[in-house]
């Protein structure tokens, strides 16, 4: 008998619906994957089996957990299992935790809520789950605050929570997606760790196919409340019967073609970055002295050359943003020169920035957070060209708006429109075109896909590749995602603590990485290819 | 709802009991409108030092009765020179201050030549102009030698301003009051109460009430309130504007009484167009003194038609001479080029007759034509701007001292009024002390004063007193801005 | 914590200085002439004159200023022009009033307020909390003058309960002072509370939004105790921020509670000081109001520390 | 304590729809728009003429003649209390100009700049809020003399640190925000980028804390003018309305009630209105007090 039963639920919440006739089952220590692209009502189905929905939501059919029927189940019963036999981790690590209370009595409250258990005991038991997640007591001790932890930390934290009392059940809703690659596969390993080890059931949810396919037994991929396929993981992405199952496997594995860069590698350095460094003060801990300063950036030296792409990969926090707006003169370096098409820019000051602004542009990662929502799209892609010597007409203006937008993909009388009409792949076109309307050439992209779904993140990686060809522009990607460097780049550049230890053909380092960072990265990046096959190999 | 009930029927009773029982009482609770900033009458001129201590802390030679007189006080008897130039005065015997020290001669001489020194800070200084020299004959008899006779004289040393003191406590009187009263100072909380007591050592009649508190209550709205939940039992100068509530009240008296105050709009003699005669006197037509009555003393207190009281003998009723005429006021108006009117400002101090008649005032000059700004002012301001500088057109006050009619005639005084006629009056009434010389002189003084329109002439301040109907003993009139609660007690 | 606490005092009294000279010469402008007033209408122009010496009135702006300054320090304000005594033995008594009627009134307005933003929060959107509020924008709404004089014709006149106004002083017994304190606190306090209550209110349904509500409740809390242990405390910085204004409010802002009730309080001191051109006592009154304002707000900042460990440790 | 904003997704149309959905501001806003009217009205037409004073028919109760009653001067309290509104509301809504057309400048200059200039604006700041503002109201009608102007200079004063505050702890929400870095690499100063891209997307919180500020106003307004030292005779106001009538208020209470309902009503209507627009444009901005 499986643990976890759910057949034909339906949800609404006031009167948009969220999910139709929806199917899933959980067996004790299975992985089952719920995938599916923002929209799709995952999280919500989580939510449902929690009962932790809004007020106006109305959920309809069965869901029954180890014999329970939860949705007839009254608000004691429900506050009886949840933490103890169902626990639930979320995505968000760095808001999931109280700020004001120690996560010593924030682990321990669980327990004792549940198990009556007297302060000591709970607290000892604290100390040991944290352990068991990788903080031990001697580095975290419980009187350690949440502000005081990483991402990464503070996730074991949520995790040891949900895990305290050894839950039948545990639902993980996207638990790696705010980490970087490394720290990925480390938690992914913890989960797999615990599951295996009190042969708890794992509802594990992401967008991420590859991620997906490493850990969960069977699949279940859901499109806008509709369960499109599920079954066995392997055999489901290998067979792909489902067309929007074969459209999804495709998208995460898409290259988009790249003819050889048109008059690549020729004559002198776009842009020559020299040895520049970049501290930050250290936390003032007492009135005479303060620590050490951070140094984030340490002694980088690199050239682009017109028309070419090179990729800037390495962990969150290695250093490679602030790089980005350094060489963007958004931010001063410490020491060290950056020389854009011969001219130093740094310590000039804005005006005579102006020139050098013309000709780089800048796309951002998050589409929502890039654009000014009280502005019309018109002077939102027009804002660059303040930069021209000439202020242009207003006539001119909008000649110029309407072919920028036609280079990426969009309608002339979308400039008339809010950004709050376009969708988040939509928008990131907006984001480009407002890049490329000066025709700079260097556009620096800090992580311009990884907040899109997979489907469209395809499409937008073969805009800038179309780009790259028509209009010559050279590009310096920012991302930690190492196909989407594989991808779209010709030389990748690997950093790490505010080095670059790797340089070199993308291809080449990927395939046989020599840094130590290098190979960390390579050997947690989750890869569907690899995956599936490794899944093939274990079935036989 | 019925645990509710019981919970407030609990309170009730606890409270109540805590309100004072009614058992024959000789204590009291009067409320006075402003705080005196200290507690020496020989070295400040706000009136509510008067209020507290006069005839009940501290005495004079003589003192001032209910209806005005001249009465014997410290001074049992005296005799005056033929020439009206030198004043024997026989002592009181036995008399001790609060302190316990004797009282004496010596005392009067130490009083009367410090208030009358070239450093005395005492408000009435000009009262002591005329004396010449103080001599002590033996320790109950004292002798005072005048410049020239003065028929007011006796009256003056009846001031607060020339209460005797002893010349040990003169300095701290401020602060602790030492005085030969029938009560003794006890305590002071500032901006809340001055309580006194009766005195154990008093020379004469001992007062009946044990004790008595003056408790400060600054804004008229508290009045009511207070009257009627019994925190105070007697306000001797009530606010008229607040009458309304309680006259129909049968646990309180009201009792109407006449004072000193000649309430007027004053106005800047000197400052165009009040320069012209035909301006003043088309005011003084335009003014309503009934309605201004009305409207802003409750129907209390009588018009006046020159600066003299009603209630003082030697009036003469000249309100016939502008009576209320619209018509004749513009005609006048006209005939002095302004018949479309002018604009001026009227500035009013804090009292209660300006702020409420100045609305009422220049309404009705509105209706000639001139067109009036209010423009609300603190004392100290209005001292400043009005009183020293002469800075205004029309202001609105009551002049509460007794026998004023002289300030007319003073150099530099605020109205820039200047009449050589009228000021040989003056002369010549100070010299007299004949009553009959005196009472034609003031006649004369009074129509002089209708006649040029010096001010406009409105009402006499009504003193509206109200306490508690089982309360007996307290004046009704107010000659000089005084509390005697000497005669005061409970009747059952 | 200690760099936290001495910036925020170094800061202090940087304020306090320059409040010192702004009020000193905010009052040197103040037309009307203290010693004209003390002698009154009779009194001749060089009576005034030589008052005015003996007063000091006379001496250059700077002196004045350096020898009140000087004062303060050592608590010696100087003597009141009007009542000649030292301000701060005034200053003292109008305390005893003042104080323990802001206290009072802030202790009814916090008891009355936080439970019902409690109440209203957790039923945010129901019938409870449309009235709770509604009753809330009311109590904003009414001018507290208005009210008071309803009290008193209420609970004095008609019931007498207690009395209408004026203040026997603590050493008339402590039972009677606060009777006579309870009237002007209540109409005081329900403006503050009405206020405090709404943002009691939408400081905590902020909180209810945040990530780490939900996580509580995974963990099995019922609703209540997720309401208790997690989010109050965390709301607690926007309500402490309003205390520290209100008592700032209470200490100074009742002129109208204390005229209509009559009470001695520090307001009251300051208005008539105004009036009668008492210029030390005023100066002296308005910085010392000026101080405990910047007090509370050190103690507010300090208490945010205590209540939020991120801010502990911040630079 | 930086402000979390989200700023909303919808057009000018779905906001009036939920506008018109959202009883506080249809109430609010009806109610204060009855005043408006009525204080507009005034100019035009009252009952009688409140300068003229008919003393016969002093302190009458409410009557077909006179609605509201009569006053101790015999005018018509009706067409007092519709004069007085303009008053009132002339001198709050001036104030709060006064209020934003400094602070908001001074609040967005400051977040612009950070750094020494920022804690200098907010220590002077913190100094003008350190004043009691009901005491240096009366300092500063004591000095420049009573009257409207002086009440709306005094008023305006203290609404000055409250807008740069809320000016600042908005802007500071703004600032990190990824546009703004993309206008900064488009060339654009900081302060084209404060007024084309921060004020905007502060504006609705300003609006919410003028309503706040305006209901604030009228009672500032109140206080000051039952101390009489608000707008002199003959211009009638609400505070002195009250003053006069409590001395009156066992014998003619309708004095008292309808001065005292008049600014009830506006203040309550200002601050629905207020919590309205909040809760329309800016569901997720918390209000700062």
């Amino acid at each position: 008998m499986s643990l976890l039963e759910i057949d034909n639920l339906s949800l609404t919440i006031g009167d948009t619906p969220i999910l139709k006739d929806m199917e899933l089952s959980v067996a004790p220590s299975e992985v089952m994957g719920l995938v599916g692209e923002s929209g799709s009502g995952k999280s919500m189905t989580a939510l449902t089996v929690m009962r932790l929905l809004p007020h106006a939501a109305r959920a309809t059919g069965r869901i029954s957990f180890d014999g329970i029927d939860i949705l007839a189940a009254t608000e004691d019963q429900m506050c009886a299992l949840r933490g103890d036999d169902i626990g639930m981790v979320f995505q968000e690590p760095m808001t999931a935790l109280n700020p004001v209370k120690t996560i010593g009595e924030q682990v321990a409250e669980g327990i004792r809520w549940h198990t009556k258990a007297s302060r000591a005991e709970a607290e000892d038991r604290a100390r040991k789950m944290l352990d068991r997640v990788g903080l031990p007591s001697a580095k975290f001790p419980l009187s350690r605050y949440p502000h005081e932890l990483s991402g990464g930390q503070r996730q074991r934290v949520v995790i040891a929570i949900a895990c305290a009392l050894k839950p039948k059940l545990l639902i993980a809703d996207e638990p790696t997606t705010a980490l970087d690659v490394v720290l990925q596969a480390q938690i992914l390993d913890l989960l797999r760790d615990l599951v295996a080890e009190s042969r708890m059931g794992l509802l594990l949810i992401s967008h991420d196919l590859a991620v997906v396919t490493e850990m969960a037994d069977r699949i279940t991929i859901l499109r806008r409340g509709e369960v499109m396929e599920a079954g066995d993981t392997a055999r489901t992405l290998s067979e792909q019967s489902h067309p929007y199952t074969r459209q999804l496997a495709q998208a995460s594995m898409h290259v988009p073609a790249r003819a050889r860069p048109h008059g690549a590698g020729s004559g002198q350095a776009l842009l020559q970055v020299e040895s520049v460094t970049r501290d930050y003060p250290g936390r003032r801990t007492s009135l005479l002295w303060r620590a050490p300063d951070i140094r984030a950036v340490d002694d980088v030296s690199l050239s682009i050359a017109p028309g070419r792409s090179i990729a800037l990969v390495g962990r969150s926090g290695c250093g490679k943003s602030t790089l980005a707006r350094m060489i963007l003169a958004l931010d001063r370096p410490t020491s060290g020169t950056i020389r854009f098409r011969g001219e130093t820019i740094t310590g000039k000051s804005e005006a005579e920035l102006k020139p050098a602004r013309r000709d780089m542009q800048v796309v951002f990662q998050d589409p929502y957070g890039s654009f000014d929502p009280r502005q019309r799209v018109e002077k939102l892609v027009a804002e660059p060209l303040h930069l021209l010597e000439k202020k242009p007409t207003r006539a001119e203006r909008r000649e110029m708006v309407a072919h920028a937008l036609h280079e990426v993909g969009l309608d002339q009388r979308d400039m008339d429109k809010y950004p709050h009409e376009f969708s988040g792949g939509q928008r990131q076109r907006l984001s480009i075109a407002r890049a490329i309307i000066t025709r700079p050439k260097l556009v620096v992209a800090d992580e311009p896909v990884s907040a899109l779904d997979v489907s469209i993140r395809a499409q937008i990686l073969d805009l800038f590749a179309e780009l790259n060809q028509k209009l010559g522009i050279a590009y310096l990607f920012i991302t930690h995602d190492l196909t989407v460097a594989r991808a779209i780049t010709d030389e990748v550049l690997v950093m790490h603590d505010g080095m670059i230890v790797e340089r070199g053909k993308t291809n080449e380092v990927f395939d046989h990485p020599r840094s130590e960072a290098a190979q960390a990265l390579v050997t947690a990046a989750p890869d569907l290819h690899r995956a599936i096959a490794r899944r093939m190999q274990e079935q036989g | 709802m019925k645990l509710w009930k019981t919970i407030l029927a609990a309170t009730v009773l606890a409270l109540a009991t805590g309100t004072s029982a009614f058992a024959a009482r000789t204590d009291l609770v009067i409320g006075i409108p402003l705080e005196p900033p200290h507690l020496d009458p020989t070295a400040g001129a706000a009136a509510a030092i008067d209020e507290v201590l006069y005839a009940n802390v501290f005495e004079g030679l003589t003192r001032i009765g209910p209806k005005g007189e001249v009465l014997p006080d410290l001074a049992e008897s005296w005799t005056i020179s033929d020439d009206g130039k030198t004043y024997t005065f026989k002592l009181h015997t036995g008399v001790k201050f609060h302190d316990g020290t004797d009282f004496d001669a010596n005392d009067v001489k130490f009083s009367l030549d410090r208030a009358r020194a070239d450093n005395s800070v005492n408000a009435q200084k000009g009262l002591f102009a005329a004396i010449d020299k103080v001599d002590v004959i033996d320790p109950a008899t004292v002798k005072v030698t005048l410049k020239n006779p003065q028929g007011s004289f006796l009256y003056n040393m009846g001031w607060g301003d020339a209460v005797i003191v002893a010349p040990e406590t003169a300095d701290t009187n401020k602060e602790k009051p030492i005085g030969t009263g029938p009560f003794k100072f006890q305590s002071w909380a500032k901006g809340s109460s001055i309580t006194l007591v009766k005195s154990d050592n008093y020379w004469g009649t001992p007062a009946s009430l044990d004790k008595a508190e003056f408790r400060i209550v600054p804004d008229a709205a508290a009045y009511v309130p207070a009257l009627l939940s019994g925190d105070i039992q007697a306000f001797p100068f009530f606010d008229p504007d607040s009458l309304a509530q309680v006259k129909d009240d049968p646990r309180f008296k009201v009792v109407i009484g006449s004072t000193e105050g000649e309430t007027i709009l004053s106005i800047n003699n000197k400052k165009p167009p009040f320069d012209k005669l035909q301006v003043r006197q088309a005011i003084s037509y335009a003014l309503d003194r009934k309605a201004i009555i009305d409207g802003a003393s409750a129907g209390l207190g009588l018009p006046i038609g020159s600066h003299m009281s009603p209630a003082n003998k030697d009036y003469f009723d000249l309100t016939g001479r502008y009576p209320h005429d619209v018509a004749k006021a513009k005609e006048l108006l006209k005939e002095a080029g302004l018949e479309n009117g002018f604009k001026a400002t009227l500035k009013l101090p804090p009292p209660g007759y300006a702020r409420l008649g100045g609305e009422i005032i220049a309404s009705e000059l509105r209706d000639i034509g001139i067109d009036l700004e209010i423009i609300p002012v603190e004392w100290a301001q209005w001292l400043d701007q009005v009183f020293t500088k002469k800075d205004y057109d029309l202001t609105i006050v009551s002049h509460t001292e007794p026998n004023d009619i002289d300030i007319y005639s003073r150099k530099d005084y605020y109205f820039n009024y200047d009449n050589p006629t009228f000021d040989k009056v003056i002369a010549d009434l100070n010299l007299t002390s004949d009553e009959a010389k005196r009472n034609e002189l003031l006649g004369q003084a009074q129509k002089i004063l209708a006649d040029d329109a010096v001010v406009g002439f409105l009402y006499e301040l009504p003193k509206v007193g109200i306490w508690d109907a089982k309360l007996q003993g307290l004046w009704e009139n107010a000659p000089i801005q005084a509390n005697d609660l000497t005669k005061v007690k409970w009747s059952d | 914590m200690t760099t936290y606490l001495l910036k925020r005092l170094a800061i202090a009294l940087a304020t306090l200085v320059l409040a010192s000279m702004v009020v000193f010469a905010v009052l040197e402008v103040l037309p009307g002439d203290p010693a004209r007033l003390m002698l009154g209408m009779n009194a001749s122009a060089d009576q005034v004159e030589l008052l005015r010496n003996q007063m000091g009135l006379n001496a250059p702006l700077v002196l004045r200023y350096l020898r009140w300054v000087g004062g303060l320090f050592s608590l010696d304000f100087g003597r009141s022009y009007t009542y000649s005594v030292p301000v701060i033995d005034l200053v003292r008594e109008r305390l005893a009033v003042s104080l323990p009627l802001a206290l009072i009134a802030l202790a009814l307005s916090t008891i009355i307020a936080i439970p019902v933003g409690l109440f209203s929060a957790s039923r945010r959107g129901r019938a409870g909390d449309t009235v709770a509020m509604g009753a809330a924008q009311l109590g904003v709404a009414v001018p507290n003058f208005w009210f008071a004089l309803m009290l008193i014709y209420v609970f004095a006149v008609w019931l007498r309960l207690v009395p209408a106004g004026g203040f026997p002083g603590w050493g008339a017994g402590v039972w009677p002072a606060l009777k006579s304190l309870l009237l002007p606190a209540v109409a005081l306090a329900l403006p503050q509370a009405a206020i405090l209550a709404r943002v009691t209110r939408s400081a905590l349904i902020e909180v209810l939004n945040e990530d780490y509500i939900r996580t509580a409740r995974a963990k099995g809390l019922p609703y209540r105790a997720v309401l208790w242990r997690h989010a109050l405390r965390n709301a607690m910085i926007p309500v402490l921020t309003i205390l520290g204004l209100q008592f700032a409010f209470l200490l100074a802002g009742t002129i109208i509670i204390e005229n209509v009730f009559y009470l001695p309080g520090l307001g009251r001191l300051v208005f008539q000081a105004i009036t009668q051109r008492d210029l030390i006592v005023v100066e002296s009154v308005v910085m010392l109001l000026v101080a405990a304002v910047i007090a509370v707000n050190l103690i507010v900042d300090l208490s945010y520390a205590v209540v939020d460990p991120r801010l502990r440790s911040r630079q | 304590m930086t402000l979390h904003i989200d700023i909303p997704e919808e057009t000018l149309s779905d906001i009036l729809a939920k506008a018109f959905r959202n009883s506080a501001f249809v109430a609010g806003f009806v109610i204060t728009l009855l005043i408006l009217a009525m204080a507009i009205a005034s100019y035009a037409w009252t009952p009688y003429d409140v300068t003229r004073l008919v003393i016969s028919d002093k302190t009458q109760a409410p009557s077909l003649a006179h609605w509201f009653g009569t006053d101790h001067f015999g005018r018509d309290i009706l067409s007092m209390v519709m004069v007085g509104a303009r008053n009132s509301i002339a001198v709050a809504l001036v104030a709060v100009g006064i209020g934003m057309g400094v602070g908001v400048p001074v609040g967005a200059f400051a977040a612009a700049r950070g750094g020494l200039v920022d804690e200098a604006l907010m220590r002077v700041n913190d100094l003008v809020f350190a004043f009691p503002a009901l005491l240096s109201a009366i300092m500063i009608t004591a000095i420049f003399g009573p009257g409207a102007v002086n009440a709306i200079i005094a008023i305006g004063i203290f609404n000055i640190p409250v807008f740069a505050r809320v000016a600042r702890a908005g802007a500071l929400a703004i600032w990190p925000r990824e546009f703004i870095l993309a206008a900064r690499a488009a060339g654009k100063s900081s302060t084209q980028i404060t007024v084309e891209h921060v004020l905007p997307n502060i504006a609705t919180l300003l609006l919410v804390q003028g309503t706040i500020q305006f209901a604030l106003g009228i009672l500032a307004e109140a206080g000051l003018s039952y101390l009489g030292l608000g707008a002199q005779p003959p211009m009638p106001s609400w505070g002195r309305m009250l003053f006069d009538a409590q001395t009156r208020m066992v014998v003619a209470p309708w004095m008292a009630i309808f001065p005292g309902m008049a600014i009830v009503v506006t203040v309550l209507g200002l601050n629905l209105l207020g919590d309205g627009i909040a809760d329309i444009l800016d569901p997720k901005s918390r209000r700062q007090r």
